[in-house]
C-alpha cells in the first residue's frame, strides 16, 4: 500500500492490525480495523469483552512499546500519519492533539501526586506556561468539569474524590489542552447510573463547547445510543458492523448485533419473559476462526452452505454510512430482523 | 498524629521489654538448662585462675544466685534510675538509663555503646548510600531495558552478590585492593569531624562489600517493583498525557517503585546498625557488631543485653521513621 | 644492618639476615621520633600490670611500669636471669629463704614526679590479694606470703593489716614467706605484681583502664577494652636509672582486637611495627616470609619459649594402658606438621622446653619425636588389649576454635586414633573461655567427659619449678582457669614437689624436676608435642629489635622506630 | 443426551423452561419465607490506644421487608448503599447490629454458627465475582461437591454423580468434573457456583450481583439460568443488582436503597411504571436507553452530586441533599416507609404518582413514628388502606 | 442455548491460566495450576539449570559414599605425603589438582578436596532443607493463623514477628552453640550441634515466611470463595486446611526456595564464626573459613568451596526467580 493518500477525514484508520507476541502465539487483538471519524462527531465503539476495543485506542494514542506490539496499518488524524512515525512524534501529539479518559479513574491518576498537579503538568508539557498560569488552568478546568470549589478541590489527592469526581477530574486532565481527538474508554463503567448520566452531560456539553471529535468505548449499547452519533461493532478484533446509531438500533444487519440487543434486558420495552442470549463465548484471539469469526456462535451460519467457516467476510456498503461484514444476503438477514428478531425483543 | 506517635512509641517500648526478657532468658535460663551452674557463669567473669572465693565474690556481685525475674528486675531498674557498682576501690555511678557494667572490660556498657556507634553508624550510612544508589539505578536500567544484555549481566551480578558470603568477599577483596595492589588504605576508623577525607578514604572498602550484598538485593528489588509499576494504570495516563518518557520514570514510575522499598530499607538499615557482625569482624572495624560478638563470645552479659537493645532500638526506630515518611510520601496513608 | 630509609614500608628489604634478631641487637639506633604501632589479634585481658599473667603482657608493660626485679633487656642467655630494676639489687635471703630483703633505688618518679616509695610496692602486692578483683594475674604471693587471713586492701582498707610485705623505711621492702623458697627471686622478676601502685591512684578493677606510669611511657587517655589505647612518653622517667628500657618513639599506638590475617598483612608491609602477642605469623604470612628472600631476612624464627601438648585427663581415662594406646597412636609427624614443621618448633621428647634450666631431653617412652612417624599401631593395640579395650574407645577432645593449628593437631590425632579403634569427638571452644570455663574447668571436664586436648605453657620462670608446677602438682587443680587439665594428682609427683622446696642447690632441684617430667610422661598424663618456634617479623623501621629469651619474643621496652 | 459442543441443540433445561414460563410464576401471596425486620449493621470506625470506636459506618441502618417462598425479591441502589452487607447479614456471614431475620418462622439473628449449619442448607447465596467466588486450586469435582461433604450428605449414586447432574443442570458438560477453574469463562465460571449453590436444594438463594461481571451475551445466558432453575426448582430469590434494567427482568418486587435504607418497595410493574420516591426516579430516568430515538423525547432527572458517606448521612431523609423536591421538612423529620398504594411503600415526604393526600398521610405516619421512636416500641410499618 | 463447552484464551482480565489453558485446545483433560507452571517453568532454561544443578547436588549428596568411592579417596583420610611440611602446602602445583585428587588437596593434612566436597554438601543442604522447613512450619502456621483470625491473635503474633526480626540471630546461635552439650534428646556429637542449628536458624527466620503467608492470607480470605465455603458451613480448619492452604504452597514454595540459600549460607558464618558443624565433618562453610587463613599457600582450597556455596546458592536462587515466575508471572 505504496501509494497511501492523507484522507479527508479529521481521523482514518485503515486496515489497523496490533498484534501481541506471547508465549503460546501471536494475539491478534485488532485485525484489519478500518474507520472514520469527523470532528464533532462521536464514534461509539462496542463489543464484548476481549474484543480489542482497548487496544484500538491504544494503539491510535500510541501508547504501545514497538518492541512488543506488532502494529501495521495507517492511523491518519489530521492529516499525519502515525503508525509510521517517530515515538517522539506520536508523544508530542498525545495530550495536545488526543487525549484520553480511562476506565477506572482511580488506578490511573498516580496516587502520590494531587489532582492539581497532575492537571498542571499535562498543561506544562505542551504550553510554555508558568506554574502560576498552569494552576489557574487546572482551577478553571476542574470548575469547566462541574467540580464545585475547584479552587479547594485542586490541592486534594485522587483518592480524597469521589469515583465521579475522579471521573470529571480525568476529563479535565484530558480536556486541559483542547484536544482534537478524545478516546473515553469505558467512562462510565465502574461509576453508578446516576453519576454515569452525569458524565455523559458533561461530555456532550464539552463536546459542543470544543467540537472535538469523540470515540467512546463501552459495552453498554445504552451509553452508546445515548451519546454517539455513529456505530462501530467489533469482534474478535474485528469491525463487523458500522452505521449510524439510527440504522444500527432499527436496521442492524450483523447477527452479532441482533445478538448483543436481544441480550439486553430493556428498561423501555415491555418486560420480554426471556433474553435472547448468543450462545457460547467469545474466541480466543490467538486461535480466530478462519472465515467469520462470529460463525461458530451464529445462529445463521449454517445458512451459507460452510463460507462462514472457511471465508472471511468483508465489510460490505449496505447502506449509506451503513456496512456489515456477513456473508448472508442482505435481502435474507432484512428478513430475518424483522420476522424473527425485531418482534422477541 | 500525635496519637499514632504515642502508640507506636509504647509499642516500641513493649517491643524493647520483650526482646530485653528474651535476652536475658536466653543467656541465664539456657546456659542453667545445659547444666551451666551459676558458679561456673560466675567463672566466667573471673580470669585465669580462681579461687572458690573470687567465684563467690562475682556472684554475689551479679546475684547469680537469685531467681531469674529478681535479676531481670535489677537490670530494668538500671535502666530506668540508674545504679552502682562497686569495683572495689570505688563506687561508680551509672546513671539513667544504665544498660548496665562490663566486669569484664571494667567499663559501662553505655559508655562503650557510644563509643562504637559512630563507628557502626559510619559504615552502615556509607554503605547505604552506595547501595541506594547503585542497586537502584541498576535495577531501574535493568527493568527498562528487560531483557537485554545490561540486564541478564546486572542480574546475574545482582545474583552473585546475594550468593557469596560477605566475609569471603571482604577477606578476599582486603586482600587484593588493600595488600596486593596498594589502591587503599588499610581500614580502619577516624572520626568523621577530625579528617572526613580520612574517614571516608578507610571505609570505603568495607562499604562497598556491604553494598555489593544489599545493592544487589536492592537491584532485583527495584527492577521486579519497577516492572510492576511500568504496568500501572497511571503510567499509562502519564504517557497518554505525553509526558516524555523520562519524566514518566523518574516522576511517576520511579516514585512509586521506591516507597515499598522504603519499609525493606528501614528494617535493614535498622538491623545493620544495630551491629554489622560479620562486616565489623572481617575488617576489623571497632562498632556495634564486634562489641556484641564479643560480649557474646566473653558471655560478657551486660554487654550483650546492652547491644541487643541498642540494636532493637535502632530497629523500632527505623521502623518508626519509616511509618512517619511513608505518611509523608504516600498521601493515602496520611489520610487514613 | 639497615637503618632504615625505607620509608614505603612496603617490603622487608634490607631487614638484615634471617635469625639477625636472635642473639644481637638488629638495627640499634638511638634516634628520637616515629610512632611504633603495636597491635594484637584479640583483646589485651587487662593492662593493669598486678592482673595479667601472659609472657608478652610482662613484656608489653615495661614500657610503662617498673618493677622490683625484672629481666635484663639483652640479647642471649643473659636476659633469663633476674636483674634489679626498681631495687638495687637482688633480693637477699635470710631465715632460710624465708624472708626475702629488697633496697630500692632512690629518686625514681612516677609520671607526676612524684617518687616511688617502698609503701607503693607493698600496696601492689597487697592489692594482688584480692582475686576478686584483679582476677587475672599468678597467685604466687598470696599462695607464699605469710599473711593469714588477709584480704586485700580493697575489703581492709589498713594496710599494717598486711603482714606478708614490710617496709620498715620508704626504700626497703621485706617479703615474709610461709615455707622456705628459693627461687624467691624469679618470682619477683617474672610478673609485674611489684610495679608499684600508689594507693591513692588506685582504682581497684578500674586501675587497668589508665595505669599510673613509672615506666618511659605513660597513658595518654584510658585504654578501651577491645579498642586499643596509646602513650606517649614520660618526661619524669629518667634514663640513666633504667638500663633495661629506652623512650625512643613519640607515640606508641596500641590497637586490639585487629583480625589476625589483617594484623599480618600491616605487619608485614610496616604499616603495624609488632604483634604483641608474640607468638608469630598466621600460615599465609609464614609461606609469604619462607617464600621471599628479602621478607624471610626480616624474619626470625627462634623457640618461643613455650611447648604445645595435649594433657589426657586421667579421671575420665583412668586406666594409665588406655592412655598410653592413645600416645603409642599419636600420629606425631602430622602433629608436628600442624604447628608448621620445622618452622613451627621442634618435636618434643620431655613436658619442659629446652630453655628451662637444667631439663634433659628426656626418653620417648610410647612414642618416638621423629620425623615420618605415623604412630605405633601395634603397640596402641596391645596397649588397648591390656587396658580391657581391645576394641577401642570414644571420647572427647577439646580445642581452641579460633586456632587452626590446633584444629589441626585434633584432627591429625583424630585421624591416627581412628586406626586403632579410639573414637575422639573433636569439640572447639572460643580462646577466650577456653582455659577457663571448658578446658580449664575440672567439673566441666568431667561432665563432658572430655579426655583430651590442645593446650600450651609458657614458664613462669625459666626453671623447672616455674614451668612443671602449676600443670603436674596435685594441689594446684584449681575449680577454673585450671593449668593442670591432665588433672594428674600423682602421690609420687607431689611428693617430689614438696621435696624440691626445700633443695637449696639449683642443679639438684633440675634433677627432681627432671624426674617428674619422667613421671609424666610414663604415666601418659601428657602427650609432648611440639616445643614452639615463633616466626617474628620485624619491619624494617623497627629499631633496636632483639628475641627476648624470656619472654620468647622481641623485647619490648627498648623499641625505636626509623622515619 | 449429547451435550453438543457445536451448539445446535439446546440443553435441556432450556426446553423444561419454554414449557414453564407461562406456567405462570407463584407471584407474591405465598407464604413468607424470609422476613427482614429493623436490619442493621453499623460497622465500628476505631481510633487510638484502646481501639475506642470513635464513629460507625452505617452500611445498613435498619431495613425491613418479607420474601414470600416463590418470588424473586430485587434490590437495587446505588454502589455502597448497603445492598451486599444486607445479603451477607441475611447469609450470617455478617453479624447484625440490630434487627431480626427470620427464615422459615425461625429467629436466626443471632444463632451460632454451629446452631446455624443445618439451616444452611436451606440458604444459599450466589456471589457476584466468578473469579474469586471459585478456589483456584480445587476441581470443580471438588468445588462444586464441598457442600455435601460439609452438610455430611450421603448421596445416593455417589457425590461424583451428583456433582456431574448439577453440572449438567447448570448447562456444564459433567465431564468437566476434573477441571480447574480457570479453565473456565466468566459465564461458565458463574455456573459452577450457580450448581454448588443448588447442590444442597435450597429454599432461598441469594444472588449479590450474579451477572454484573460478565458481558451482555453472557449476562442474558445467566439470567435466563436463574429463571429456569427458579421454575424448576422451585427457589426463592433475593437478587442483588444495581442495573436496574436486569432487576426489573427477574424481580417479581423490588426494594430500592439509598444509604442503608429501603426508600422504596412496591411491585415490579408498579415500581417500573409509577415510581413515587424521587430517588427511583431519578434512578429511573438515568439508565441509558439503548434506543436513539428516544433520545431527545427523555425528560430527564439529574441528581447532583454523590452519595453521601454512610459515615456521617444526612439528618432525616437521607435523600434530602441531592432531592430537587426537598423542603425543610425533609431535613427535620425522618419520612417513615409508608404504603400508598396496595403492596406499595414508598418513604418520602413528597412522593409521586401517589393519592393526592399522600403528604397528610406521610407527616400523619412520622408523627405516629416519632411516638413509637420515643416509646422503643419497634417500628411498624404504616399500611394506611386496608382497601386492597 | 447452552455454551458450548470451549476454553477461552481471551479473558477480560488477561487471566495468565486462561491464556495458557488456550493452547492446548485439544487436552481436556484436567491441568492444575500446579501443572501449569511446570510447563511455564520448562520454558525457563535458566531455572532449568538451577534445577538441574540442585538436583544434581542432592544426588551427589545422597550418594557421596558411592561417588567418593568412585572419585576420591576417603574425606578424612591425610595425604601428608604430597604437602609441604613447612609450608603446609600441597606440593604439586594447583594445589595438586590431577585425576587423582580431582580438587586437589586441603593443606596441611592433605585430605582430598574433592571428597570433602561431596560429604560437604550433605550437611550444607540438610541444614539448607531442614532449616527451612523448621521456618515454614513455624512460619506457615502462625502466619495463617494470624492473617485467618485477626484481631488481637494476629497482633500478638505479627508483634512476634517484629520481636523475632529485631533479634540478632548471629549472637544468640553463638551463644546458643555455645552451650549445647555432647548427648541430648538420643543425638550426640555433629547430630545434635546440627539439630540445634537446624533448629535455631529455622526458628529464627519464621517471620520472613510467617509475614508473607499472613499477607496472602489476609487477602484470600477476603476472598469470595471463603464466604461459600462458611455459606455452606464450614468450620475455621476446613478453610484453612481445604481452602487457604493449597493456595499458599506456590508462595511458600517460592519463598522456600529463596530461603534455603540464605540458610546455607547462615552456617557458612556460624563457621567462619568458629561455631559450625565440628570436625572432621566437611562442611563448605567451615571449609571456607579455614580456607580464608591459607588462601596464601593455596588458593585453590578458597576457590573451590566458595564456588561449591556459590553455585549452590545461585542454583537455588535461580530456581526460586524462576518458580515465582512460572506461578505468579505478575511478579516478574
Ligand atoms: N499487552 C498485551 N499482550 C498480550 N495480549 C494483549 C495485550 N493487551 C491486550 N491483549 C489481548 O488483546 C485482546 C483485546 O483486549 P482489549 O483490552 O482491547 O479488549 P477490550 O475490548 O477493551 O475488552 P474490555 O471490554 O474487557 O475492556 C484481549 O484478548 C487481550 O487479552
Ligand atoms: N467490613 C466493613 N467494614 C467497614 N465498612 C464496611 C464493611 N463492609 C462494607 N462497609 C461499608 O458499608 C457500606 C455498604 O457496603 P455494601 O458492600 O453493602 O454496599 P453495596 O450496596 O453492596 O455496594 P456495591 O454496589 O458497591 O457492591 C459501604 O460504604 C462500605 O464501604
Ligand atoms: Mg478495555
Ligand atoms: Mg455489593
Ligand atoms: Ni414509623
Amino acid at each position: 500500500m505504496g501509494e497511501s493518500t492523507p484522507p479527508t477525514a479529521f481521523l482514518e484508520v485503515r486496515d489497523l492490525r496490533i498484534g501481541f507476541q506471547t508465549e503460546d502465539g501471536l494475539v491478534k487483538s485488532v485485525d484489519g480495523l478500518t474507520f472514520s471519524l469527523e470532528r464533532g462527531r462521536t464514534l461509539g465503539i462496542v463489543g464484548e469483552s476481549g474484543s480489542g476495543k482497548s487496544v484500538t485506542s491504544l494503539g491510535i494514542m500510541g501508547l504501545y512499546n514497538r518492541r512488543n506490539a506488532k502494529m501495521s496499518g495507517e492511523i491518519w488524524l489530521d492529516g499525519r500519519e502515525l503508525v509510521g512515525a517517530s515515538p517522539d512524534e506520536v508523544r508530542r501529539l498525545r495530550g495536545r492533539h488526543m487525549a484520553m479518559i480511562f476506565q477506572d479513574p482511580l488506578s490511573s491518576m498516580h496516587p502520590f501526586y494531587t489532582v492539581g498537579a497532575q492537571i498542571v503538568e499535562a498543561y506544562r508539557v505542551h504550553n510554555d506556561v508558568g506554574k502560576k498560569v498552569a494552576r489557574k488552568h487546572a482551577i478553571d478546568m476542574l470548575g469547566r468539569v462541574g467540580i464545585p470549589r475547584p479552587d479547594r478541590r485542586v490541592d486534594d489527592y485522587p483518592h480524597q474524590f469521589s469515583g465521579g469526581m475522579r471521573q470529571r477530574a480525568m476529563i479535565a486532565m484530558a480536556l486541559s489542552c483542547d484536544p482534537e481527538l478524545l478516546i473515553a474508554d469505558e467512562p462510565t463503567t465502574a461509576l453508578d447510573v446516576t453519576v454515569q448520566a452525569q458524565i455523559l452531560d458533561l461530555l456532550r456539553d464539552l463536546q459542543e463547547e470544543f467540537n472535538s471529535a469523540i470515540i467512546m468505548i463501552t459495552h453498554d449499547l445504552g451509553v452508546v445510543a445515548e451519546l454517539s452519533d455513529d456505530i462501530l461493532v467489533m469482534y474478535a478484533g474485528r469491525s463487523v458492523e458500522q452505521a449510524t446509531v439510527e440504522d444500527a438500533f432499527h436496521r442492524p444487519m450483523h447477527p452479532y448485533t441482533w445478538g448483543l440487543l436481544g441480550s439486553m434486558p430493556r428498561l423501555d420495552r415491555d418486560r420480554s419473559e426471556r433474553l435472547m442470549p448468543i450462545k457460547g463465548t467469545p474466541p480466543s484471539l490467538i486461535n480466530v476462526p478462519v472465515g467469520c469469526a462470529f460463525s461458530p456462535r451464529c445462529a445463521y451460519a449454517g445458512l451459507n452452505e460452510g463460507r462462514s467457516e472457511s471465508e472471511r467476510p468483508e465489510l460490505r456498503e449496505v447502506g449509506p454510512g451503513h456496512r456489515v461484514a456477513c456473508h448472508l444476503p442482505v435481502e435474507r438477514r432484512r428478513e430475518i430482523w424483522e420476522s424473527e428478531i425485531l418482534p422477541k425483543l | 498524629m500525635i496519637a499514632f506517635l504515642v502508640r507506636r512509641l509504647i509499642g516500641a517500648v513493649a517491643l524493647l521489654v520483650i526482646i530485653s526478657m528474651v535476652t536475658f532468658g536466653i543467656f541465664f535460663l539456657l546456659p542453667k538448662a545445659a547444666g551451666v551452674s551459676s558458679d561456673d557463669l560466675a567463672s566466667r567473669f573471673a580470669g585465669k585462675s580462681p579461687t572458690p572465693e573470687t567465684v563467690q565474690a562475682i556472684k554475689e556481685r551479679f546475684g547469680f544466685d537469685d531467681p531469674v525475674p529478681i535479676q531481670y528486675g535489677r537490670f530494668v531498674k538500671a535502666i530506668v534510675a540508674g545504679d552502682e557498682y562497686d569495683t572495689g576501690t570505688t563506687v561508680i555511678e551509672c546513671p539513667a538509663p544504665c544498660l548496665g557494667y562490663s566486669f569484664r572490660t571494667n567499663t559501662s556498657v553505655m559508655d562503650q555503646l557510644i563509643d562504637r556507634i559512630p563507628v557502626t553508624l559510619s559504615l552502615v550510612v556509607g554503605a547505604a548510600v552506595i547501595w541506594v544508589l547503585v542497586g537502584v539505578s541498576v535495577g531501574v536500567l535493568s527493568a527498562l531495558r528487560r531483557g537485554s544484555v545490561f540486564d541478564r549481566a546486572a542480574m546475574a551480578v545482582a545474583l552473585a552478590g546475594v550468593s557469596l558470603p560477605i566475609f569471603f568477599t571482604g577477606l578476599l577483596s582486603l586482600t587484593f585492593v588493600v595488600h596486593a595492589w596498594d589502591l587503599l588504605p588499610p581500614v580502619s576508623y577516624h572520626p568523621f569531624l577530625d579528617n572526613p577525607l580520612e574517614w571516608a578514604s578507610a571505609l570505603i572498602l568495607p562499604w562497598i562489600t556491604l553494598a555489593f550484598l544489599y545493592a544487589a538485593m536492592y537491584a532485583r528489588l527495584t527492577r521486579a517493583g519497577m516492572l510492576e509499576t511500568m504496568n500501572e494504570d497511571y503510567i499509562r495516563t502519564a504517557r497518554a498525557k505525553g509526558l516524555p518518557e523520562r519524566t514518566v520514570i523518574t516522576r511517576h514510575a520511579l516514585r512509586a517503585t521506591l516507597t515499598p522499598l522504603l519499609t525493606i530499607f528501614g528494617l535493614d538499615l535498622g538491623l545493620l546498625l544495630g551491629g554489622a557482625v560479620l562486616t565489623e569482624q572481617t575488617f576489623s572495624l571497632k562498632g556495634l557488631g564486634a562489641l556484641s560478638l564479643d560480649g557474646v563470645i566473653g558471655s560478657d552479659l551486660p554487654v550483650v543485653l546492652g547491644t541487643v537493645m541498642v540494636a532493637a532500638l535502632f530497629i523500632v526506630l527505623a521502623n518508626l521513621i519509616v511509618d512517619l515518611l511513608y505518611g509523608a510520601i504516600d498521601p493515602r496513608v496520611r489520610h487514613s | 644492618a639497615c637503618g632504615g630509609g625505607d620509608d614505603d614500608g612496603g617490603d622487608g628489604n634490607g631487614g638484615g639476615v634471617f635469625n639477625g634478631a636472635v642473639d644481637k641487637i638488629h638495627n640499634p639506633s638511638d634516634t628520637k621520633g616515629g610512632t611504633l604501632r603495636m597491635a594484637i589479634s584479640s583483646d589485651i585481658d587487662s593492662t593493669d600490670p598486678g592482673n595479667m599473667y601472659y609472657a608478652w603482657s610482662n613484656n608489653f608493660t615495661r614500657l610503662y611500669s617498673r618493677q622490683l626485679l625484672t629481666y635484663p633487656a639483652k640479647p642471649g642467655d643473659e636476659s633469663l636471669k633476674p636483674a634489679p630494676d626498681i631495687a638495687e639489687a637482688l633480693g637477699v635471703a635470710s631465715d632460710g629463704n624465708k624472708t626475702w630483703t629488697y633496697k630500692l633505688r632512690k629518686g625514681l618518679k612516677y609520671e607526676d614526679g612524684t617518687e616511688i616509695k617502698a609503701a607503693d610496692i607493698k600496696y601492689a602486692v597487697a592489692r594482688t590479694f584480692d582475686r576478686g578483683v584483679l582476677r587475672n594475674g599468678p597467685s604466687y604471693f598470696s599462695q607464699m606470703l605469710d599473711a593469714e587471713g588477709y584480704e586485700g586492701p580493697f575489703k581492709d582498707k589498713n594496710l599494717d593489716n598486711f603482714k606478708g610485705v614490710e617496709t620498715p623505711d620508704d626504700y626497703t621492702v621485706v617479703f615474709k614467706l610461709k615455707e622456705p623458697f628459693a627461687e624467691f627471686n624469679e618470682v619477683v622478676t617474672f610478673s609485674g605484681q611489684t610495679a608499684p601502685v600508689p594507693a591513692a591512684k588506685d582504682q581497684g578493677e578500674r586501675y587497668g583502664l589508665r595505669p599510673f606510669s613509672s615506666g618511659p611511657f605513660k597513658w595518654e587517655g584510658n585504654y578501651q577494652p577491645g579498642k586499643g589505647g596509646a602513650m606517649v612518653p614520660n618526661p619524669h622517667w629518667d634514663a640513666t636509672t633504667d638500663p633495661n628500657r629506652k623512650q625512643l618513639p613519640a607515640k606508641i599506638e596500641v590497637i586490639a582486637g585487629l583480625e589476625a590475617q589483617e594484623l599480618d598483612n600491616q605487619l608485614l608491609k610496616g604499616q603495624i611495627h609488632v604483634d604483641l602477642a608474640g607468638t608469630g605469623v598466621q600460615e599465609n604470612a609464614r609461606s609469604q616470609i619462607l617464600q621471599d628472600p628479602a621478607l624471610k631476612n626480616s624474619s626470625d624464627n627462634p623457640p618461643g619459649g613455650f611447648a604445645w601438648y595435649i594433657p589426657i585427663n586421667v579421671k575420665n581415662i583412668p586406666n594409665v594402658e588406655c592412655r598410653r594406646a592413645i600416645v603409642w597412636a599419636a600420629d606425631r609427624d602430622a602433629m608436628w606438621r600442624a604447628y608448621g614443621g620445622a618452622v613451627g618448633g621442634d618435636m618434643a621428647t620431655s613436658v619442659q622446653p629446652p630453655d628451662i634450666e637444667g631439663r634433659e631431653k628426656g626418653t620417648d617412652h610410647f612414642t618416638k619425636a621423629q620425623i615420618g612417624y605415623k604412630g605405633d599401631v601395634n603397640q596402641a593395640k596391645a596397649a588397648l588389649q591390656r587396658c580391657g579395650q581391645p576394641n577401642g574407645f570414644s571420647t572427647t577432645m577439646v580445642y581452641r576454635s579460633d586456632r587452626p593449628k590446633e584444629k589441626a593437631t585434633a584432627e591429625a590425632l583424630q585421624q591416627s586414633l581412628s586406626l586403632v579403634g579410639i573414637k575422639l569427638n573433636l569439640k572447639g571452644y572460643p580462646a577466650s573461655t577456653y582455659t577457663n570455663d571448658q578446658f580449664g574447668s575440672p567439673s566441666f571436664v568431667a561432665k563432658e567427659k572430655i579426655g583430651l586436648g590442645t593446650y600450651g605453657w609458657h614458664a613462669d620462670w625459666p626453671t623447672g619449678y616455674g614451668y612443671l608446677q602449676a600443670i603436674s602438682d596435685g594441689d594446684a587443680i584449681v575449680p577454673s582457669g585450671n593449668a593442670n587439665p591432665s588433672e594428674l594428682d600423682d602421690k609420687q609427683i607431689n611428693d617430689l614437689w614438696d621435696q624440691s622446696l626445700k633443695v637449696e642447690d639449683p642443679a639438684q632441684r633440675a634433677k627432681i624436676y627432671n624426674q617428674i617430667d619422667d613421671r609424666i610422661r610414663s604415666e601418659a598424663a601428657i602427650l609432648p608435642n611440639v616445643y614452639a618456634r615463633s616466626l617474628l617479623f620485624r619491619p624494617s623501621s623497627l629499631t633496636n629489635v632483639f628475641l627476648h629469651e624470656g619472654f620468647g619474643m622481641y623485647n619490648y621496652s627498648t623499641l625505636g622506630v626509623a622515619k | 443426551m449429547s451435550t453438543s459442543q457445536t451448539g445446535a441443540g439446546t440443553a435441556p433445561t432450556e426446553d423444561v423452561a419454554v414449557a414453564a414460563t407461562e406456567a405462570g410464576r407463584p407471584g407474591r401471596g405465598g407464604e413468607p419465607l424470609l422476613q427482614v425486620d429493623g436490619l442493621g449493621k453499623h460497622f465500628p470506625v476505631t481510633a487510638g490506644l484502646l481501639r475506642r470506636q470513635v464513629a460507625a459506618v452505617k452500611a445498613v441502618d435498619g431495613v425491613s421487608f418479607t420474601v414470600h417462598k416463590g418470588e424473586t425479591l430485587g434490590l437495587v441502589g446505588e454502589s455502597g448503599c448497603g445492598k451486599t452487607t444486607t445479603g451477607r447479614m441475611v447469609m450470617r456471614l455478617l453479624e447484625p447490629s440490630f434487627g431480626r431475620i427470620t427464615f422459615e418462622g425461625h429467629d436466626i439473628t443471632h444463632l451460632s454458627q454451629a446452631r446455624m449449619r443445618p439451616l444452611r442448607r436451606d440458604l444459599q447465596m450466589i456471589f457476584q465475582d466468578p473469579y474469586s467466588s471459585l478456589n483456584p486450586r480445587q476441581t470443580v469435582g471438588a468445588i462444586v461437591g464441598a457442600p455435601f461433604r460439609l452438610q455430611g450428605i450421603e448421596t445416593k449414586k455417589g457425590a461424583k454423580r451428583a456433582v456431574q447432574e448439577l453440572l449438567e443442570l447448570v448447562g456444564l458438560n459433567p465431564e468437566h468434573y476434573n477441571r480447574y477453574p480457570h479453565e473456565f469463562s466468566g459465564g461458565q465460571r458463574q455456573r459452577i457456583g450457580i450448581a454448588r449453590t443448588l447442590a444442597l436444594k435450597p429454599k432461598l438463594i441469594i444472588a449479590d450481583e450474579p451477572v454484573s461481571a460478565l458481558d451482555v451475551s453472557i449476562q442474558a445466558q445467566v439470567v435466563n439460568l436463574l429463571e429456569d432453575l427458579q421454575d424448576e426448582l422451585d427457589l426463592t430469590y433475593v437478587v442483588i443488582a444495581h442495573d436496574l434494567s436486569v432487576v426489573r427482568h427477574i424481580a417479581d418486587r423490588v426494594a430500592v436503597m439509598y444509604l442503608g435504607k429501603i426508600v422504596e418497595i412496591a411491585d415490579r410493574n408498579d415500581l417500573y411504571a409509577a415510581p413515587m420516591h424521587p430517588y427511583t426516579n431519578a434512578l429511573l430516568s438515568a439508565v441509558p436507553i439503548p434506543d436513539p430515538a428516544k433520545r431527545k423525547g427523555r425528560d430527564r432527572i439529574r441528581l447532583q452530586g454523590d452519595v453521601p458517606s454512610p459515615l456521617d448521612p444526612p439528618p432525616a431523609c437521607r435523600f434530602h441533599t441531592r432531592c430537587w423536591k426537598a423542603q425543610e421538612i425533609c431535613k427535620q423529620v425522618e419520612p417513615p416507609l409508608v404504603e400508598l398504594r396496595p403492596g406499595h411503600q414508598t418513604a418520602c415526604h413528597f412522593p409521586e404518582n401517589a393519592p393526592a393526600d399522600a403528604t397528610e398521610l406521610v407527616a400523619q405516619a412520622a408523627a405516629t413514628h416519632a411516638d413509637a421512636a420515643a416509646t422503643g416500641e419497634p417500628l411498624p410499618v404504616h399500611k394506611i388502606r386496608d382497601d386492597d | 442455548m447452552t455454551a458450548p463447552i470451549e476454553v477461552s484464551g481471551s479473558e477480560g482480565e488477561a487471566q495468565p491460566e486462561a491464556v495458557l489453558a488456550g493452547v492446548g485446545k485439544k487436552a481436556i483433560e484436567g491441568r492444575s495450576l500446579g501443572r501449569i507452571a511446570l510447563l511455564r517453568l520448562r520454558r525457563d532454561k535458566v531455572a532449568i539449570a538451577g534445577g538441574v544443578v540442585i538436583i544434581l547436588l542432592i544426588v551427589f549428596a545422597a550418594a557421596a559414599p558411592l561417588v567418593v568411592k568412585l572419585l576420591g579417596h576417603p574425606p578424612n583420610d591425610f595425604h601428608q605425603e604430597f604437602i609441604d611440611p613447612t609450608l603446609g602446602a600441597p606440593t604439586k602445583p594447583l594445589g595438586g589438582m590431577s585425576g587423582d585428587f580431582l580438587f586437589g588437596l586441603e593443606p596441611g593434612n592433605g585430605r582430598d578436596l574433592f571428597s570433602r566436597i561431596v560429604y560437604g554438601a550433605r550437611v550444607s543442604l540438610l541444614i539448607g532443607f531442614l532449616a527451612t522447613l523448621v521456618a515454614v512450619l513455624i512460619g506457615t502456621t502462625l502466619g495463617v493463623i494470624a492473617g485467618y483470625f485477626g484481631g488481637w491473635v494476629d497482633s500478638l503474633i505479627a508483634r512476634a514477628m517484629d520481636v523475632f526480626l529485631a533479634f540478632p540471630l548471629l549472637l544468640f546461635a553463638i551463644a546458643v552453640v555455645g552451650v549445647i552439650p555432647n548427648e541430648k534428646w538420643g543425638l550426640e556429637g555433629n547430630g545434635l550441634r546440627m539439630a540445634v542449628l537446624v533448629f535455631i536458624i529455622g526458628f529464627f527466620s519464621w517471620p520472613y515466611i510467617g509475614r508473607i503467608v499472613r499477607g496472602q492470607t489476609l487477602s484470600l480470605r477476603e476472598r469470595e470463595f471463603v464466604d461459600a465455603a462458611r455459606s455452606m458451613g464450614a468450620r475455621a480448619p476446613y478453610i484453612i486446611v481445604r481452602e487457604i492452604l493449597p493456595n499458599l504452597v506456590a508462595p511458600i514454595l517460592v519463598y522456600s526456595t529463596l530461603l534455603i540459600p540464605t540458610n546455607i549460607l547462615f552456617e557458612a558464618a556460624l563457621s567462619f564464626l568458629g561455631v559450625g558443624i565440628s570436625p572432621p565433618t566437611p562442611a563448605w562453610g567451615s571449609m571456607l573459613a579455614d580456607a580464608i587463613g591459607t588462601y596464601r599457600i593455596a588458593p585453590h582450597f578458597v576457590v573451590v568451596p566458595g564456588l561449591a556455596i556459590f553455585v549452590t546458592v545461585m542454583a537455588f536462587n535461580l530456581f526460586g526467580d524462576g518458580l515465582r515466575d512460572a506461578l505468579d508471572p505478575r511478579a516478574r
